[in-house]
């Protein structure tokens, strides 16, 4: 499903993001992705989800080389590739809801499956009552629930998670994780950015660490 | 797919809280494309003008006295043959007292019947080659080689040096309005900007979550096409007034012919469009 | 305290990455303002030409025959007496002879010294007030109802009809103007926006860290108040130039004086700030 | 110092985001504020640092009436108040160092000074590496942390800090409190927002609980 062969990633030419980073995901797998702050895990995201490119090294996705693709493509690439990203990144113009139904209007779904599947959604991260707040008018935690439901209302084949519960309390965190370990029962491919160790503790699932860009070690 | 109900809501979305601002580029692009509408409209009635005049125009040939029939036909015929001379229409003295009194009345000339001092001439039309450089004074130097003739009068000199100035005036009118058709494209492209620029982190997680280039262009392409599409609307209507009202209070005028209202309606479409696309275009990473 | 270096930094900033967008603005201002500059001159110009004209102008009065000296002294003595009559001339039938051979050239009007057809006349120099609806028609009246007039000529209507004419297009000039200075504003405030909502992230966050309003509009400020300045500066520049051309090929004009100058430059200035204060206004929380 | 009265945040009318608040805060002193995801926690900090007026009650800062004060004067009693915001809010187009040199700008310090007390922040907080990277150019725990240098820069009478380690991992959370610990030691009245119960356990300090609005319980 996911390959990523021999990827490294610089910025500038002082210091790579990501090293040599070598490491296969099979379809349907749920890995967690650890390392300190400034580790180089939102950076290995970034290039799954193409904005932006490795410096060296092939990152396969199903059939497609990400290194490679051509910019006419990306969009459709990333209709299947659902995203909770670090920052949120909800649109401020748009109340919660809309901000959800975007993935489905950018694919032209119809209105009435538009509101139906964004309800769901909502309603999965406990927010069905703060449909039509915008984003200024959420909490933190708020905010990063939306942008969760927003990643899974189009059930993508692959779902990257940045840091999905740093604005969440133990109970909203551990809930969170549960919606998406379903998430990934229902054949999502899902790798989970996270530095609260404790967590992927308890899901004794894959774990890839970094550490200054460099793939430690893997345990499971 | 696309609905066109999108569209407008996007539209929408960026008017709806700039409505002020939006009217306020209306109002400068009906502006920016008056300048150029007011040049087109001057100038084609100062071509058509100039080439009424030109058409008009004839070269006077005085005589030292009046000829007999037979001088009359010869002359006219030798100068039918000369190149550039279309007409030739002989006045008599008595045709030249005629027709100054209509010019002056007959009080002011009253008296000048007994002993009319005007001479007799030849009226030549000729036709356009004329007003190039030399003709008229090859022309004028071949009729007064003829001893029947005393003196020529020719207002082509003035004319040419008039046309001149007029395709001076022209050429800087076109000039000026090239550059406010280029500051009515950077007006369109500003107004859009704005609305984008307020929207640039939209664009951005639009074009993260998988929306192409063309779904989210659309709405912002449209919105300019509009801006220019109206204000060029606006801009004929007050032409057409304009021009009617200079028709009746000063000299007569015609407007622009349907189809070329068409072009200019057209031109600010287009204008427009490519100004949004430019705007636009900067805040798209793919 | 707050230095000008942290200003210059802060416009910098604003025009850096969109060097070309400011220079669309500053050639867009630059055409709107040439707008208003023109229409100055051409009004200034015009009313200039219309003053002349007016005291150039006479009001002529023919006599049914030429008169006797007593007559002309008293009758000038009586016409000066008249309101708005300046001037009194007696042009006899020989100088109105001479005057129209000086017109129309000697030898077309040969042969007329022996029986001179033209009428004695007096020449009247009227002063302003004499265009003031009805005061014309009054004074000819009067000076109809001497035995010896015979008809009287005065070109004051038309120069009147020619005059409102004239303050009609200076209404619509200035209205005109109006309209592109607001545009102006518009143009400078839509720029400045496009620098402030590229920066809204910034301001708000400027807020929050304790900077005031002062602060934050200055350089927005100062930016909108550069562009109306160049732009004024630029405008006037091609004004002196397209008023020296027309003065060289068309007919003489004159320019804005200093002290106009520096009003049109220093309107320029005032309108980029309160264009620049207005957009920049809507971004500020507190 | 920090006298909060009856304070209650309505946004709309259906729930109060806070009800009838009272607690007192004495000079130096250093407070933890918990409570779930949506509890109120940033509404409150809004409050104290003047982004947001209560709807009802009174809060007093030193002599000032925070629900009373005129515009004119919130950018003056801003300097006094250092904010680490949730979402970090550091402006895109300046690099770190002139992220945290901003707060000093305002107040018209000189070049030098600004230069030498900027750096010493970001030494504090571990980027002055990274001194002149932009903030996209950051990752998550980066840029959270270059906001608390901003934020204690000026040596502020009152430090807000909003969700400070939500993107830190444990080592980077640590050290991040006990630099707040030790500028709380300087004088700064210090109010702490965060979910993680385990830290406030750890540092055994006065704790505001936040239940859904309300001021549940103090425990110290
Ligand atoms: N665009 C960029 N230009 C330069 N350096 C960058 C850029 N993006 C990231 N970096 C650097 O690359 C390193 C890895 O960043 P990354 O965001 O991947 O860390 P992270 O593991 O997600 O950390 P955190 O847990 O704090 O979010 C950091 O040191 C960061 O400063
Ligand atoms: N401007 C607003 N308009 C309407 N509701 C708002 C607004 N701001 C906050 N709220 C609501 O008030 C409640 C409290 O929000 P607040 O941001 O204070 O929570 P929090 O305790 O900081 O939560 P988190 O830990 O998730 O950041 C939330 O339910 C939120 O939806
Ligand atoms: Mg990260
Ligand atoms: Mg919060």
């Amino acid at each position: 499903m996911l390959n990523v062969e021999g990827v490294s990633k610089y910025y500038g030419q002082r210091q790579a993001a990501l090293s040599n980073i070598s490491f296969r995901i099979d379809k349907g797998e749920m890995v967690f992705l650890t390392g300190a702050s400034g580790a180089g895990k939102s950076t290995l995201l970034r290039l799954l989800y193409l904005e932006e490119k490795p410096s060296a090294g092939r990152i396969l996705l199903d059939r497609f080389d990400l290194s490679r693709i051509s910019k006419r493509k990306i969009p459709f690439l990333r209709r299947h590739v659902g995203v909770i990203f670090q920052d949120f990144r909800l649109i401020p113009e748009r109340t919660a809801a809309e901000n959800v139904a975007l993935t489905l209007e950018v694919l032209g779904k119809s209105g009435r499956e538009i509101r139906r599947k964004t309800d769901e959604a909502l309603n999965l991260v406990g927010l069905l009552g703060k449909r039509n707040n915008y984003p200024y008018q959420l909490s933190g935690g708020e905010a990063q629930r939306v942008s969760v439901a927003r990643a899974v209302v189009n059930e993508p084949l692959v779902l990257l998670a940045d840091e999905p519960t740093g604005n969440l309390d133990e109970q909203n965190s551990r809930e969170l994780l549960e919606l998406l370990s379903e998430i990934n029962m229902r054949g999502a491919t899902t790798i989970i950015a996270t530095h609260q160790v404790q967590l992927t503790a308890k899901y004794a699932k894959r774990t890839l660490n970094l550490v200054s860009g460099i793939l430690e070690k893997e345990t499971r | 797919m696309r609905s066109f109900g999108r569209i407008f809501v996007e539209i929408w979305r960026s008017v709806r809280f700039e409505l002020l601002s939006t009217l306020g580029s209306l109002l400068t692009i009906f502006l920016a494309t008056l300048l150029p509408g007011l040049f087109w409209i001057a100038s084609k009635n100062l071509t058509q003008t100039e080439a009424e005049l030109k058409s008009g125009l004839t070269m006077d040939v005085f005589l030292r006295e009046e000829l007999t029939v037979e001088q009359i036909t010869r002359l006219t015929k030798e100068f039918m043959g000369l190149g550039g001379v279309t007409g030739v229409t002989y006045v008599s003295k008595e045709d030249a007292l005629n027709r100054m009194m209509q010019k002056f009345g007959p009080k002011m000339l009253a008296g000048l019947e007994d002993e009319n001092p005007l001479p007799a001439s030849f009226i030549l039309s000729v036709d356009k080659s004329v007003f190039t450089q030399g003709v008229a004074e090859a022309l004028s130097k071949k009729i007064s080689r003829y001893p029947e003739v005393d003196d020529i009068v020719f207002a082509g000199d003035i004319l040419n040096r008039l046309g001149n100035i007029l395709r001076t005036t022209e050429i800087l009118g076109f000039a000026l309005s090239v550059m406010v058709a280029f500051a009515a494209l950077f007006i369109i492209a500003n107004t859009v900007r704005v609305a984008i620029s307020d929207r640039r982190k939209t664009v951005e997680i639009m074009q993260l979550v998988g929306a192409t280039r063309g779904y989210i262009l659309t709405p912002f392409v449209m919105l300019g096409g509009m801006l220019g599409f109206s204000g060029a609307i606006l801009s004929a209507l007050a032409l057409n007034w304009i021009t009617g009202y200079v028709s009746n209070h000063l000299i007569k005028l015609v407007f622009l012919e349907s189809h070329e209202i068409f072009t200019f309606i057209m031109s600010g479409l287009c204008l427009g469009m490519v100004g949004a696309f430019i705007a636009t275009r900067k805040y798209l990473k793919i």
